[in-house]
């Protein structure tokens, strides 16, 4: 594995202001706000999903009014790995790397029926949902889902971005649903 | 950082050349002994500009001792030369290296492959 | 090889001198692009507003009531069988007396369950339905957090009696002219 | 470079050229670069910028359709061949209806037929219009894809109008369709038919003779006829190569042979030429729409056939008989022949084949994909040998593979 | 002697030495080129010092910009750094650092002798007009053959660096 | 003491400057591309979208910091330093503005220093900043960042020559390697551009690829590399990469502005501004216009052309535009030469 | 024309391969001949080579699994297609389980690759002289070959379905 897990350059709350001190929430909401309007899409596209993906991203949609059009295929670079398409056994593990060499703080959406939940493909072939590799932060149901289901579901991601506390990522429930996956 | 460095010209003092010469000498030592330790083709034409470097300092400082622009104007042609020596000499590298693979020197002693 | 008398040969590589040059069709390239700069924008504000969809979009279902708000379902099973993804669960029960206001046949389904994430929405249940209960309409099925919230059950898919779903423009001109003829029990 | 690579070693070879020994490195393209849009691996050996040879692995989304064909009715089969090639999937849809039809040797309205063709010509266009401007995204001009892609969203809304679905269709149904067209589709249609020749020009002028797509395009990842014949390529990449073999005029179905359009070929199979073909057909395509509308005949919109095709819903509804059948045709209880049928269409990338064994049971015994893009993909190592890593980016996005077809 | 000079100087010089012996001591040609870089930094600092601005720019565009790009651009697409030379090789390479430093101690005794070479005047030779004045008149024979010389290198890198066809 | 108070104001106005615009230019890339694509683009952050370009900081500062494994720790956090660094030192040559000179007659100039070879100063600056970008990618220690690097050195080394041929017959025109002295002889209408249009044109096609913009991206192209030299870096130190860039890419617009376009000098305009810091104003806002304008000129032609193949860029660059530099000197040369007799 | 094409070609294969050629048939479409395993190679290099028939294209390729076939469980399915003339014919080939080896026609045509790659990887079909007999689209440690009838489809990991009621 290439990433320095022990390393978060995540801010870590002043001494003294434990909880939710007012700092710390202004900070984490400033931050929030940042982060919703810049995220990063990796789009690991496979199949169907990806051609509405275009969708999203073309002039009718356009996807970049929510600060989501730099596409970035470097995993170091996004902030949201947008899963969208069949997921094989055969992918499974390459799919599991990139969340890996993944950037903190990074969110996981998985759009489609296939990334899901494997959708029609209940084969000997298909992973039942990306869930069980990674953790996953929205899914969109539909196959594929229409433009305006993939915003929403941005929108979600971003509720939860701008939401999120900076600390999150540092506590142990967050350690303990990685451990689940067995990502350290 | 840009007005300190125009400024310094205002300053117009300069060193009393005798340093830059064993700036120099030392440099250029630098330069032998690197020549003469590593096998690296490549580190070693390295040494070879640093000695031509030296020699470089050498003349703009007496040059500027002097006050004639000889000097200055011989930095220049030394760099011109090791430019084309550079050209040369890496275009060769490229070739033993495509050859042989390997830019060592010791490899090079047959002289024939 | 020449298989038809149709084919055409489409490709001209040979660049004249202006088109060696680049600048004309560089030019031309960017005359296209910036009197698009001036154009009407193409894009949909989404959450905002929205683009018209077509009625008979297939989206998020729906279990229809009866004109007097009984359960049109029978739980016959047929679109269970009939999806590709099998994501459809249900439960059959007895009606039991007293229940005639709730539904309509003497069978119904006490679980009807939709797993939404594996939903392909292709249709084959609104065609199979042989009673008129299941439609597809054009609302569309919201992302969520957890995998859990997917499973439709009959709370999320029956509609409400006081807000009846149209689902006509689905329904073939046949069909609607059927249902105007109050003679058939079906229709009532 | 056409002479084999001599390997000697963990990662030596002979250099062809100067018979020296020289170190290769090795580039991992995929399974998440951008460039191999769908999902495929290639793991390049390279000499600097030059690839020497390349090693593909599919099967990175293999969802085992063929298994799945054996185990599902026939009209479940539908939403499977939706999923193959997704860019163009009305045309899988059709074929494989038109596979079912050949078995039970159905007799199609021509309304039918003329529908179908005009929704086959739509989805070759916006298959056409995702392979073209991909390229131009491949090359870096982003913005001709941002162009057409508003009236590859109109197509959609057109599929959607008329099935109800965008993307995965779902459209038509053993024997026809399963509606006819609504007056909105048709106003649709022709304001598409309108509006799109304009910026179909637009698109080509932006790239077609501008020197520094040419440069790119010329020359790079050519394939000769006789080559792209031995590897099996069909469809606009054999088409490219000089060869016009096209399904729609070889073996006509639904009509074809009622319109008159031109096959495009290009001389060597270069890029350029499978970019030109494409955009060519988009034009072919647009007339036969155009003559489909204007001869569109009067009549029923699906064939007479009670064993497979649902019996109108106000029937099922009142008549005891018609939901017999229509119970039948939901279990999958209805009788097929038996026997063994092939039928091809012309898919967005060639030569789209089914090939079906019946038993008589509800569902098929055998079927099997003929995928275009599985076998012509192949040939890909093949072509990039010899050219730089943006030729090999180049040629695999215009040979527009489809990860979904490639891999079943 | 202005302070700010000299302990420009002092500070040069020591950085010059150090990063040039680390160019021969770095076990990774990439680095080695970059401390050459740096020697090449420094060296152009105290031609600023000494008034030469034009050949303290052109010195960094040379070499900085032209000659060490190559030399890195070279090693990168080799990919040398993967061949580490072995430590007794490395050793027995050290044997002639003796004889290098006995040229120093040899050149700085030699050099002692005549000490009294203070600093002369800071005329402005250094200019572009001065220089070039100089160039294109006492020098415009060896300017002419240089370049000719130049033409000389380049034709004959692309003719050693051609692929035989 | 003044004087050093002053310069530093400026040098800190100057680099506070280039962040800005670069900042900004985030931001309009992100709108001229979207407006040239149908598009509405960024407009959620703030009213148009205007806070987009801080949220990408904020962000990217917030960002988790990978230094991958079996990178080079060292170079590989000097890399993105040497890139901003090199691509903030070069604005220190280029006239702002006129001179502000105020009661007492003392000028405050608008350009941090003046130096005599200002040209050369620039090219050695640039000639540096290529280092960034190499150090970069080949610390990454991954194929993609080292072709990306590579990439990037042969194209500085090869676009540099061309770049540097075409100046040659601006500075035979001009006769000075200072840039305020060439923004002073081209008063009113006496733009550069007029006189050296080919040259302008080759200095333009270099620029391109000195600041590897479109059509000219090789070193990142994202289709074939990647992200190129910047593969495998994540937060702050991608930020300063995608930085450098559009800071290389405003300078190089004030560049292309001073030295061909005039810099500060507009027709007309100074004959009826008298007022000393009214001409300042007046010199740096049009100044700034120029500049906004070859700004866009680097997007828009980014989103409009197709990018070049690695041979066909050696190609352009070695035998068209050396080439073509050269005749233009040479003709330069020859009308000097006739008009001097 | 399809009837004339089923006799010229089982005339030419006749003389070719002799009693290599089981079976020749019309089936809906296109002449299905049925060819003995060890003269398929033979008989496919003829059709491709004799410039009467002229087959020079492999439309496709397929394996089948009939397992109530004792000794003739597995089968591979060829169709050939020759463009000019626009004849189209299938050659089939039926092989015991125990023993599911064929030649290969890579030699002849290139397309056959992967089609052959696949169909082992299908079916475990092992085709003798393929330059890279391995799996092509599942996982290389897959130890089954899942389109034989005998294994299931589903995937045995899949929690949310409750067939009881529907289930196939």
């Amino acid at each position: 594995m290439l990433t320095e897990t022990d390393k978060y350059n995540v801010v870590q709350a002043p001494p003294g202001v434990e909880g939710s001190g007012f700092f710390a929430t202004s900070l984490d909401k400033a931050v929030g706000l940042a982060r919703k309007n810049s995220l990063w899409p990796l789009p690991f596209a496979t199949s169907c999903c990806g051609i509405e993906f275009m969708a999203t991203m073309a002039s009718t949609y356009d996807l970049g009014r929510f600060g989501a059009e730099r596409l970035s295929f470097s995993p170091r670079q996004a902030d949201l790995l947008m899963v969208m398409g069949t997921i094989a056994k055969k992918m499974g593990p390459i799919l599991r790397q990139v969340y890996e060499q993944m950037a903190e703080p990074k969110w996981v959406l998985s759009m489609g029926a296939c990334a899901s939940s494997g959708g029609i493909f209940d084969t000997y072939s298909v992973l039942q949902g990306i869930d069980r590799i990674i953790p996953v932060d929205v899914y969109i149901p539909g196959c594929p889902p229409r433009p305006e289901q993939v915003i929403d579901g941005i929108l979600r991601i971003q509720d939860l971005v701008g939401k999120e506390s900076l600390r999150r990522r540092n506590t142990p429930e967050y350690k303990a649903l990685l451990a689940q996956y067995g990502i350290e | 950082m840009n007005y300190f460095l125009s400024n310094l010209t205002l300053l117009n003092i300069t060193v009393p050349v005798q340093w830059y010469l064993y700036l120099s000498a030392a440099l250029f030592c630098i330069g032998v002994a690197g020549a003469l330790t590593r096998r690296n083709a490549i580190i070693l034409f390295m040494s070879v500009e640093l000695m031509l470097n030296a020699v470089n300092l050498l003349m703009v400082a007496f040059s500027n001792h002097l006050g004639d622009a000889s000097g200055q104007v011989f930095v220049f042609f030394v760099m011109v030369v090791a430019a084309a020596e550079v050209a040369v000499g890496l275009a060769i590298l490229m070739m033993i290296y495509r050859n042989t693979g390997s830019v060592d020197v010791g490899f090079l002693k047959k002289l024939k492959w | 090889m020449n298989l038809t008398n149709r084919s055409v040969v489409v490709v001209k590589k040979e660049m004249t001198f202006l088109e060696k040059l680049y600048l004309p069709a560089i030019l031309g390239g960017m005359w296209i692009t910036i009197r698009h700069l001036f154009k009407k924008k193409a894009t949909v504000n989404y959450p905002e507003e929205k683009r018209p969809m077509s009625k008979t979009f297939r989206g998020h279902h729906v279990l229809k009531l009866d004109e007097q708000g009984r359960e049109r379902c029978t739980a016959c099973g047929l679109c269970a069988v009939a999806c590709p993804a099998e994501a459809i669960t249900m439960v059959s029960a007895e009606r039991k007396p007293g229940e005639e206001h709730l539904y309509r046949e003497e069978k119904y389904a006490s679980v009807y369950e939709i797993n939404m994430l594996r939903c392909i929405f292709c249709g084959d249940c609104e065609e199979a339905c042989p009673k008129e209960a299941i439609f597809l309409t054009d609302r569309l099925v919201d992302a969520d957090y957890k995998r859990g919230t997917f499973v439709y059950g009959k709370d999320k898919l029956t509609e409400k009696p006081d807000k009846p779903i149209d689902v006509s423009p689905r329904q073939t001109k046949e069909v609607l002219e059927f249902k105007k003829n109050k003679k058939f029990a079906h229709n009532n | 470079m056409n002479k084999e690579i001599i390997y000697t070693g963990e990662n030596k070879f002979i250099d062809p050229v100067t018979g020296q020994e020289k170190e290769f490195t090795t580039l991992n393209l995929g399974p998440t670069h951008p460039a191999t849009h769908g999902i495929f691996q290639n793991i390049l050996k390279m000499d600097g910028e030059v690839v020497l040879d390349a090693e593909p692995t599919v099967g990175y989304i293999h969802r085992a359709f063929e298994k799945i064909a054996e185990r599902r009715p026939f009209y479940q089969i539908t939403v499977l061949t939706d999923r193959m090639n997704y860019c163009s999937s009305p045309i899988n849809n059709m074929g494989w209806h038109m596979t079912v039809e050949k078995l039970l040797k159905a007799e199609i309205p021509k309304r039918a037929e003329y529908l179908r063709v005009i929704i086959m010509e739509l989805s070759r266009i916006s298959d056409h219009i995702i392979c073209n401007t991909v390229i131009g995204v491949d090359t870096g001009a982003m913005t001709g894809f941002l162009y057409l892609f508003q009236w590859r969203e109109l197509i959609y809304e057109i599929f959607e109008e008329i099935c109800g679905a965008r993307l995965t269709t779902n459209i038509g149904r053993i024997g026809g369709m399963e509606r006819d067209f609504s007056e909105i589709a048709w106003k649709k249609i022709h304001k598409f038919m309108d509006e799109f020749p304009d910026k179909l020009r637009e698109f080509e002028k932006l790239v077609t003779r501008n020197r520094i797509f040419m440069d790119r395009t010329i020359g790079c990842g050519g394939i000769s006829g006789q080559n792209a014949l031995a590897y099996g390529f069909t469809g606009p990449n054999l088409r490219a190569a000089g060869i016009d073999y096209d399904v729609r005029v070889m073996n006509p179905y639904s009509s074809y042979q009622d319109f008159d359009f031109k096959v495009p070929v290009g001389t060597n199979g270069d890029v350029y030429d499978r970019f030109m073909v494409r955009g060519q057909e988009m034009w072919e395509s647009l007339s036969i729409i155009r003559q489909a509308i204007d001869k569109m005949p009067k009549g029923d919109f699906h064939a007479d056939l009670p064993e497979f095709y649902l019996p109108p819903k106000e029937e099922v509804y009142n008549q005891m008989e018609a939901l017999i059948y229509h119970f039948k045709i939901v279990m999958g209880e209805n009788d097929v022949p038996v026997g063994e049928v092939y039928h091809a269409v012309e898919g967005g990338n060639g030569e789209l084949g089914f090939y079906l064994i019946s038993d008589g049971g509800r569902t098929p015994y055998r079927l099997h994909f003929r995928r275009p893009c599985f076998i012509y993909y192949q040939a890909y190592p093949e072509i990039i040998k010899g050219g730089m890593l943006s030729d090999a980016v180049l040629t695999m996005s215009s040979m527009n593979v489809i990860a979904g077809e490639l891999d079943a | 002697m202005n302070p700010i000079t000299e302990y420009t100087f002092y500070a040069l010089s020591f950085l010059s030495i150090l990063s040039g012996l680390m160019v021969i001591f770095s076990r990774n040609p990439v680095h080695s080129v970059l401390y050459l870089v740096l020697t090449f930094f420094t060296i152009a600092g105290h031609f600023l010092l000494m008034s030469a601005h034009f050949l303290a720019a052109v010195h960094v565009i040379v070499y900085s910009g032209a000659i060490m790009v190559l030399f890195l651009y070279v090693i990168m697409m080799l990919n040398l750094n993967k061949q580490p030379e072995g430590w007794s090789n490395f050793l027995q390479g050290m044997f002639w650092v003796f004889p290098s430093g006995l040229l120093l101690i040899t050149l700085v005794g030699v050099l002692r002798a005549g000490s009294d070479m203070m600093t002369g005047a800071g005329k402005n030779i250094g200019t572009v007009e001065n220089l070039g004045r100089v160039l294109f008149n006492d020098f415009l024979l060896p300017f002419e053959i240089s370049s000719i010389l130049f033409l000389a290198g380049m034709v004959g890198a692309v003719m050693v660096g051609k692929k035989e066809s | 003491m003044e004087w050093i108070l002053y310069k530093t104001i400026l040098v800190v106005c100057v680099f506070g400057l280039s962040l800005f615009v670069a900042m900004y230019s985030t931001y309009a890339e992100r709108k001229v591309a979207a407006f040239l694509q149908d598009r509405l683009g960024p407009n959620r952050a703030g009213p148009f979208g205007i806070l987009q370009p801080l949220a990408d900081g904020v962000k990217m500062f917030m960002k988790e910091e990978i230094i991958p494994q079996n990178a080079n720790r060292w170079l590989f956090v000097l890399g993105p330093g040497i890139a901003m660094f090199t691509a903030c030192m070069t604005g220190a040559v280029i006239p702002w503005g006129k001179d502000f000179v105020n009661a007492e007659g003392v000028h405050f100039p608008l350009q941090v220093t003046d130096v005599n070879i200002g040209l050369l100063y620039l090219f050695g600056v640039v000639s540096i900043g290529v280092y960034g970008i190499m150090i970069g990618g080949w610390a990454s220690n991954n194929k993609y960042s080292l072709l990306g690097a590579l990439r990037a050195s042969s194209q500085m080394i090869s676009y540099e020559l061309a770049m540097g041929l075409s100046i040659i017959a601006l500075v035979m025109l001009s006769g000075t390697l200072s840039v305020g002295e060439i923004v002073e002889q081209q008063q009113g209408w006496r733009w550069n551009v007029l006189y050296q249009p080919l040259g302008f044109l080759i200095f333009l096609i270099c620029a391109f690829a000195e600041t590897n913009r479109a059509p000219f991206d090789l070193p990142e192209c994202e289709t074939e590399l990647v992200g190129g030299y910047h593969t495998e870096y994540s937060s702050m130190k991608l930020g300063f990469f995608l930085f450098a860039e559009y800071i290389n890419m405003f300078i190089s617009a004030a560049v292309i502005s001073t030295l061909y376009f005039g810099g500060y000098n507009f027709p007309f305009v100074y004959k009826y501004i008298t007022d000393p810091l009214w001409v300042s104003v007046v010199s740096f806002v049009v100044t700034m216009m120029k500049v906004s304008f070859f700004i866009f000129v680097f997007m828009w032609v980014r989103w409009t052309l197709p990018r070049f193949r690695y041979d066909q860029l050696m190609h352009l660059g070695w035998k068209v535009l050396i080439p073509l530099s050269i005749i233009n000197i040479l003709i330069t040369g020859v009308v000097l030469l006739v008009r001097n007799l | 024309m399809s009837n004339e094409l089923l006799t010229y070609i089982s005339e030419k294969l006749k003389a070719g391969i002799g009693n290599g050629l089981l079976k020749a048939e019309m089936a809906y479409d296109f002449p299905v001949f049925e060819i003995e395993r060890d003269s398929i190679h033979l008989a496919i290099k003829l059709l491709k080579e004799d410039p009467d028939t002229d087959f020079h294209f492999l439309t496709t390729l397929c394996g089948l699994h009939y397992p109530d076939n004792k000794g003739k469980e597995l089968g591979l399915m060829y169709q050939l297609h020759n463009l000019p003339k626009n004849h189209r014919i299938r050659l089939k080939t039926f092989f015991p389980v125990q023993d599911p080896t064929v030649p290969t026609i890579t030699d002849l045509f290139p397309a056959a690759n992967w089609m052959e790659r696949q169909e082992y990887d299908f079916y475990g079909i092992k085709f003798q002289g393929h330059p890279n007999l391995k799996r092509i689209l599942n996982m290389d440690e897959m130890n089954y070959f899942p389109m034989r009838k005998e294994f299931p489809l589903e995937d045995a990991t899949r929690t949310d379905k409750d067939d009881t009621m529907f289930g196939r």
